[in-house]
C-alpha cells in the first residue's frame, strides 16, 4: 500500500513534503519541460518584490567545494508581471503555489503581503527576512530579534494566508529566531536561506562574483542547517520547511527525522533538474522498506 | 524539449596538450542546432558539484561531440573519463545561431571554434572562416573546415599559417568586403575588436556572436549567468548565448 | 631572490605566516615523521585543559560533503603531562609554540593562563572560547559579547605574552567579537573555529557521531570562514589568524588578501601530512611569480 | 617511517560482486607488516575528502594490494578506478599483530581475510584458519590459504562448505582445544561472540583482534577514531587497530 504523504504546513494541506527552494526553480516554468510540476507538494517562487528589480551586477555565481556562492541581488520581475504572466501558467497545476516575498522596508513588506494575500491561486507567503538592502534598518531584521518580531507582527496582520517566515542562519541561537516566529503568529518557518560566504580570485585580488559576499548553498552547508532545524525544532510546535544541501532522499529523510515538516530542494535543481521528483520517490521508498505508513510518524523522530 | 542523458563515452581525445575531443553515443534521438550547448556533469559526487557548459561541436547519427579546452577541475576530470564510463548531459539549451540565408562569415577564435563548426557543417560550402590560434598547431580540424567552407583564412599569432596576427584582422583585411553576416564565437577581447572594427567601418552587417558566463542552471532558473546587454541584464542560457553583437556591453 | 615571508603576530615573529590548526597537528609530535617542524611559521597545540579530559563517547568523526564532522570533547593529555611529556620534544624544533587552552569556567581560564605564562618553551597562548561545557553560563562567552569581553579583559590581566582569542562562527557579527578582543587588549585573533552542524543517520535515526552536535570543518566552510576573516579585519588592527578549509596555498592566499596575517592549516593535515609544508611552498612562489617582494605587501589587499 | 606514496594501479580487479582486489606498484621500497594499514586517497577533490583506512592485504617484491569491500562512496570510486591511474597512499599506520611464536590459530570473518592473509603468508603452514562467510562465493583465496595453512576450516552461514553456521561456532568446536594463540579479524558481531566463547571456557589464550573505527589522519593526531578499552579511549590508528581482545569494552 502507497503510504500516507501527505503534510500539513499551516493551514496549506502538501500532497508531499517536497517543495522547490525559492530562486532555485525561478517560476516553475522552466522546469515543466521536464516534469509534471502537479507532482511537487508545492512551488516557492523566486523572491517577489512590489517593483521590478534589476538584481547585482554580473559575476552573479561561483562554484565553492561542494557548494556555490551566489549574488543575485533579488533580481525579480516584480508583482503586476509575475500576476499577469506568471500565475495564470502556475494555476494549470495541481499543487501549492508559495511565493516567497521581500521589500525595501517594512513598509513594502506589509503591502506585499496584503496583495498577495488577495491574489487569488497564490496559496501561501514565505516572508524572506534576509533583505539585501544596504540603506535600510529594516535589512537586519532576519539578525536582531526585536527586528524580526515587529516585521513578523506587522505582516501577520494583513494576511489570513499561510505565513511562513525564511529565516536567515547568520544567528547565534536559531531557536530564539524560530520561537519569535511561532509567538508572533507565524504558521511556519523555513530554514535555512543562504550562508553568507566569500571567494576571492588570488590574480586579481577580489571577488569572484559581483559583490564582495554571497550566499552560500549546496551540499557544503547541509549539516548546519540540519542542526538549526533541530535546534528550532526543539522549541516550536509550528512546522518547519528544512532548505540547505538537500540532493538525495537520504538527505530529506535527515530534515524529516530530526523535526522538519517538509523540505526545499534548492541547489540540486542545478545538478539535476528531476532532484525534487527523485527525493520524492525516494522518500516514498524509504517509508516502504521501514513499513512506515504515515510520513508523519517520521518526522521529528530522531534520538539524542 | 530539453532532456537529462546518461550517455557513454566513445571517443576522449587529446588533440593538444589542452583541447579534448569528447564523443559519447546517443542512444534516444537528440536534436539540436548550432550554437546550442548542454550541461555536462562529470561524476556523481559534489566536487565538482555543477554541470559544466560545452557547446555541441558535431551531431552524426548517434554520436554528439564535444570540443573544449581543459581549463579548471571540471574540465580536468572530464579529460581523463576512460571510454565506456557515462557522464550525464542536460540540454540542448540555449538560442542558436539564426541560419544563414545564403553565404555567411565565420569568425573563431581558439576554442571558440567549438561552437560554430556544426554552423558551418550543416550549411556547407558557404562559409567563408576566419579561424585564429596562438598557433598552427592549435588550428583545428583543418582539412574537414577546407572541405566544408567556400574559404578559409588561418591567423597565428606566432606568424606561422597564412596570416599573422589576430583573426580579427584579418577579417577587416578579407572579411568585412564580402559583405556577409557574421557569425562569431572567441574570447571576450576578440568581439570587442570585432565590434571596434565594425564601428570604425560603420558597417551594418548582421553580427552574432556567442558568448560565455558561468552557470548553475542552464535553462533560466537561476538568474546566475546575465550579462549586461543594451536592455539591460539577459540571461546567456536562454537569451543568449547566442546575441546580436550591438545588443552586448562591452 | 627570496621574498621575504615573516610576519608579526602579537609579539611572536613568524617566519612565515603558516601555522597548524589546533587538534588537528595532535602535539606535534605525530608529524614529525613526515617533515622537519621546525619549517612551520608556528605550531599550534591541541586545546589544553589543566586537567586531562577524556573527550567525547565514539564514534567522533564522520565525513561530509567536502568536510567533515567532529566531536572529540576536547579531550587532551592535560597541562602538567603536556609540559613534562611533550614540551621538551617541541623545543627542539625551531618554530613558535602556541598552546590552544580552554576551561571549564573563568577561573579555570585564568588559572592556566598563569600557568602558560609562566611555561618556559610556550611562546603564544590561543584561547579557545567556544568551551563546549554545557553546565557553565560562560560556555556562552563565545556568543555573547558580555561574556568575551569580560573573559577576554581577566586572561589578558595574567599574561603577557601573545594572547590570540580563537573565535566562534556561530555570531551575527564576526567583526563586533573581533573589536571586543581587540579593545580589552587581545594581540590577535583566530578565525573560525568548527561550525555546529549535525548528521542523521537514517536507519538508526541518532546522529552519526556519540553527541548530536559536531563541529564541522573542512573546504566547505572555507567561503564562509573568508567572509568572516575580511569582515573582522576591516575593523581591527590587531593580527588575524585565518582558518577554515585551507588545503592549498591559492586557498591561504585567500585568506591573506582578504586581511588576514597568518593562516593555520586544519583538516588538510589529515588529507595529506604535508599539507602545510605545500602551503608554504605555494605561496612563496606565489610572490616570486608575481614579484612581491615582502608577503606583508599582499596582506589585506583585497579591493571591494 | 610513515610515507606518502602516488602509487599507479596495476590491478584493480572485481573478485564478487562487492569485494575487490586492488594492486599497486611499489616504487620506493615499502616495509609494512601484517595486521598495518594504509590510507587511500581516491582523488585529487574534496569529495570524498578524507583518505580511506584499508589493511595491507599483501606485498611482495614491488607489489602491494588491499582487498575491500564496496561499501560507500570512497570503496565505490576506488572499486571504479582504471589501471594505469595514481592513487596516494599514506603509512603503513597502527601497530601489527605481534608476531606468533610457533603455531596460532586465525578467525576471519568476512572481509575480514583482508587484514590476516598477510598475516598468515608471513608465517606459512603455522595457520589453523577459521574463515567463514554467508556464502561460499565470498570465501576468497581458497587454495593460496590450503597452501599457506596447516588446516583450513570453512564455515558458511548458507550451509555450503565444511561447517554450517558462524565461523566463531566451528571455532568452538575445533579451535578450542587447539591451545593455540588466537588472531582474528571480523565484524563486531563476531569479536563479540569470539569473547563469550573465551569467557564460557576461561580461556585465557592470548587472543588478538583487529578492529575498526572511522579514521581521518590515520596518526594519531586528531584523536577521532577512539575506542572504548579497560584503560579508556584509545586510538584505533596507533594504539590499534591490534588490541588484546580482553582490553577492548564490546
Ligand atoms: C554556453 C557556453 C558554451 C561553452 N562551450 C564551450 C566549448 O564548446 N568548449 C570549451 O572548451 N568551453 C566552452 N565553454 C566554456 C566552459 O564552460 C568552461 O571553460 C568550463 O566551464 C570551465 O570549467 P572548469 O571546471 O574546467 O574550470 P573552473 O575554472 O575550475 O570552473 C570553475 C567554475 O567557473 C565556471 N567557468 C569557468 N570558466 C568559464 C567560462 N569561460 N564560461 C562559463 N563558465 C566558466 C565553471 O563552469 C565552474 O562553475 C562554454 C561556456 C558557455 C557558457
Ligand atoms: C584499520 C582499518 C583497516 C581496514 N581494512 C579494511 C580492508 O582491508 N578491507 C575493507 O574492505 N575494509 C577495511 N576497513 C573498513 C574500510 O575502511 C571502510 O569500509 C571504508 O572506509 C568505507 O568507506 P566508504 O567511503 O566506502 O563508505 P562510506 O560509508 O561512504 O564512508 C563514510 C565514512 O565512514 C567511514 N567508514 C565507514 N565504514 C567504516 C569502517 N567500517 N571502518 C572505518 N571507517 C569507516 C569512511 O572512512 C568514511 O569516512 C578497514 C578499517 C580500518 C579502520
Ligand atoms: C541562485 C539562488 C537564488 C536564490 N534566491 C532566493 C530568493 O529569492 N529568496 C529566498 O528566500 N531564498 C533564495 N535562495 C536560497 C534558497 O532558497 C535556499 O534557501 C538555499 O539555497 C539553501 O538551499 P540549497 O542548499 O538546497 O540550495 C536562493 C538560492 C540560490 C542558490
Ligand atoms: C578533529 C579536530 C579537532 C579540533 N580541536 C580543536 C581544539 O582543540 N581547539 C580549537 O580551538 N579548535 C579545534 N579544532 C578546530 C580547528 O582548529 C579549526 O579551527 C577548524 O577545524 C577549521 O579549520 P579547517 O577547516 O582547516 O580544519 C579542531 C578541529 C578538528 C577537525
Ligand atoms: S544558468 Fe541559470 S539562469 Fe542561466
Ligand atoms: S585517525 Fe586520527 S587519531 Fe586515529
Amino acid at each position: 500500500m502507497k503510504p500516507n504523504t501527505e503534510v500539513k504546513v499551516g493551514k496549506l494541506i502538501l500532497k508531499n513534503p517536497v517543495v522547490t527552494a525559492s530562486g532555485t526553480f525561478g517560476y516553475g516554468l522552466e522546469y515543466s519541460q521536464f516534469f509534471d510540476l502537479s507532482l511537487l507538494g508545492a512551488i516557492v517562487i523566486k523572491g517577489l518584490s512590489i517593483n521590478p528589480k534589476e538584481g547585482n551586477p554580473p559575476p552573479r555565481i561561483y562554484e565553492t567545494p561542494c557548494g556555490m556562492l551566489n549574488s543575485i541581488g533579488l533580481q525579480n520581475i516584480g508583482y503586476s508581471y509575475f500576476v499577469k504572466e506568471k500565475l495564470p501558467f502556475l494555476k494549470r497545476f495541481d499543487t501549492k503555489i508559495i511565493v516567497n516575498f521581500f521589500g525595501e522596508n517594512l513598509r513594502e513588506y506589509i503591502e506585499l503581503a496584503e496583495r498577495l494575500n488577495d491574489t487569488d491561486g497564490v496559496h501561501a507567503l514565505e516572508m524572506n527576512v534576509s533583505c539585501p538592502n544596504k540603506n535600510s534598518h529594516w535589512r537586519k531584521m532576519g539578525l536582531i530579534p526585536e527586528l524580526l518580531k515587529e516585521a513578523v507582527r506587522e505582516v501577520r496582520k494583513v494576511t489570513d494566508k499561510t505565513l511562513i517566515i525564511k529565516l536567515s542562519p547568520q544567528v547565534t541561537d536559531i531557536a530564539e529566531m524560530a520561537k519569535i516566529c511561532e509567538d508572533e503568529g507565524a504558521d511556519a518557518i523555513s530554514l535555512i536561506n543562504t550562508v553568507p560566504a566569500m571567494v576571492i580570485d588570488i590574480k586579481t585580488r577580489r571577488s569572484v562574483i559581483g559583490n564582495p559576499v554571497g550566499g552560500l548553498s549546496g551540499p557544503a552547508i547541509r549539516p548546519i542547517a540540519l542542526r538549526m532545524v533541530w535546534e528550532a525544532s526543539k522549541v516550536v510546535q509550528i512546522p518547519i520547511i528544512g532548505i540547505g544541501g538537500i540532493i538525495t532522499a537520504e538527505d530529506a529523510l535527515q530534515f524529516l527525522i530530526a523535526g522538519a515538516k517538509a523540505v526545499a530542494v534548492g541547489t540540486a535543481n542545478f545538478i539535476n533538474p528531476l532532484s525534487a521528483m527523485e527525493v520524492i520517490k525516494g522518500i516514498e521508498n524509504f517509508l516502504i522498506t521501514e513499513g512506515i505508513k504515515d510520513i508523519n510518524d517520521l518526522i521529528g523522530t530522531v534520538t539524542d | 524539449m530539453n532532456k537529462i542523458n546518461k550517455l557513454k563515452i566513445i571517443k576522449n581525445q587529446a588533440l593538444t596538450d589542452e583541447i579534448h575531443l569528447l564523443s559519447l553515443k546517443v542512444s534516444d534521438p537528440l536534436e539540436a542546432k548550432p550554437g546550442q550547448f548542454f550541461l555536462l556533469k562529470m561524476n556523481e559526487r559534489y566536487d565538482p558539484l555543477l554541470g559544466r557548459p560545452l557547446s555541441i561541436f558535431d551531431l552524426e547519427g548517434d554520436k554528439i561531440s564535444f570540443l573544449f579546452r581543459v581549463k579548471g577541475k571540471g574540465t580536468k576530470i572530464l579529460s581523463k573519463l576512460s571510454l565506456g564510463e557515462e557522464i550525464q548531459i542536460t540540454g540542448p539549451f540555449g538560442r542558436w545561431y539564426p541560419f544563414p540565408q545564403g553565404e555567411f562569415a565565420v569568425i573563431a577564435g581558439g576554442i571558440g571554434i567549438a561552437s560554430v563548426f556544426y554552423l558551418i557543417k550543416k550549411f556547407p560550402e558557404r562559409a567563408y572562416l576566419f579561424y585564429g590560434a596562438r598557433n598552427l598547431s592549435e588550428i583545428l580540424f583543418y582539412e574537414e573546415l577546407k572541405n566544408l567552407c567556400k574559404e578559409v583564412f588561418i591567423s597565428t599569432e606566432c606568424g606561422r599559417g597564412e596570416y599573422k596576427g589576430v583573426v580579427t584582422e584579418t577579417f577587416r583585411e578579407k572579411g568585412l568586403k564580402l559583405n556577409l553576416p557574421i557569425y562569431a564565437c572567441g574570447p571576450m577581447i576578440m568581439i570587442k575588436e570585432l565590434r571596434k572594427i565594425l564601428e570604425e567601418n560603420q558597417s551594418n552587417l548582421q553580427c552574432f556572436v556567442a558568448v560565455e558566463e558561468r552557470m548553475a542552471c542552464g535553462l533560466g532558473a537561476c538568474l546566475g549567468c546575465v550579462i549586461e546587454t543594451t536592455e539591460g541584464f539577459k540571461r546567456v542560457c536562454t537569451e543568449g548565448p547566442v546575441f546580436k553583437i550591438d545588443e552586448l556591453k562591452l
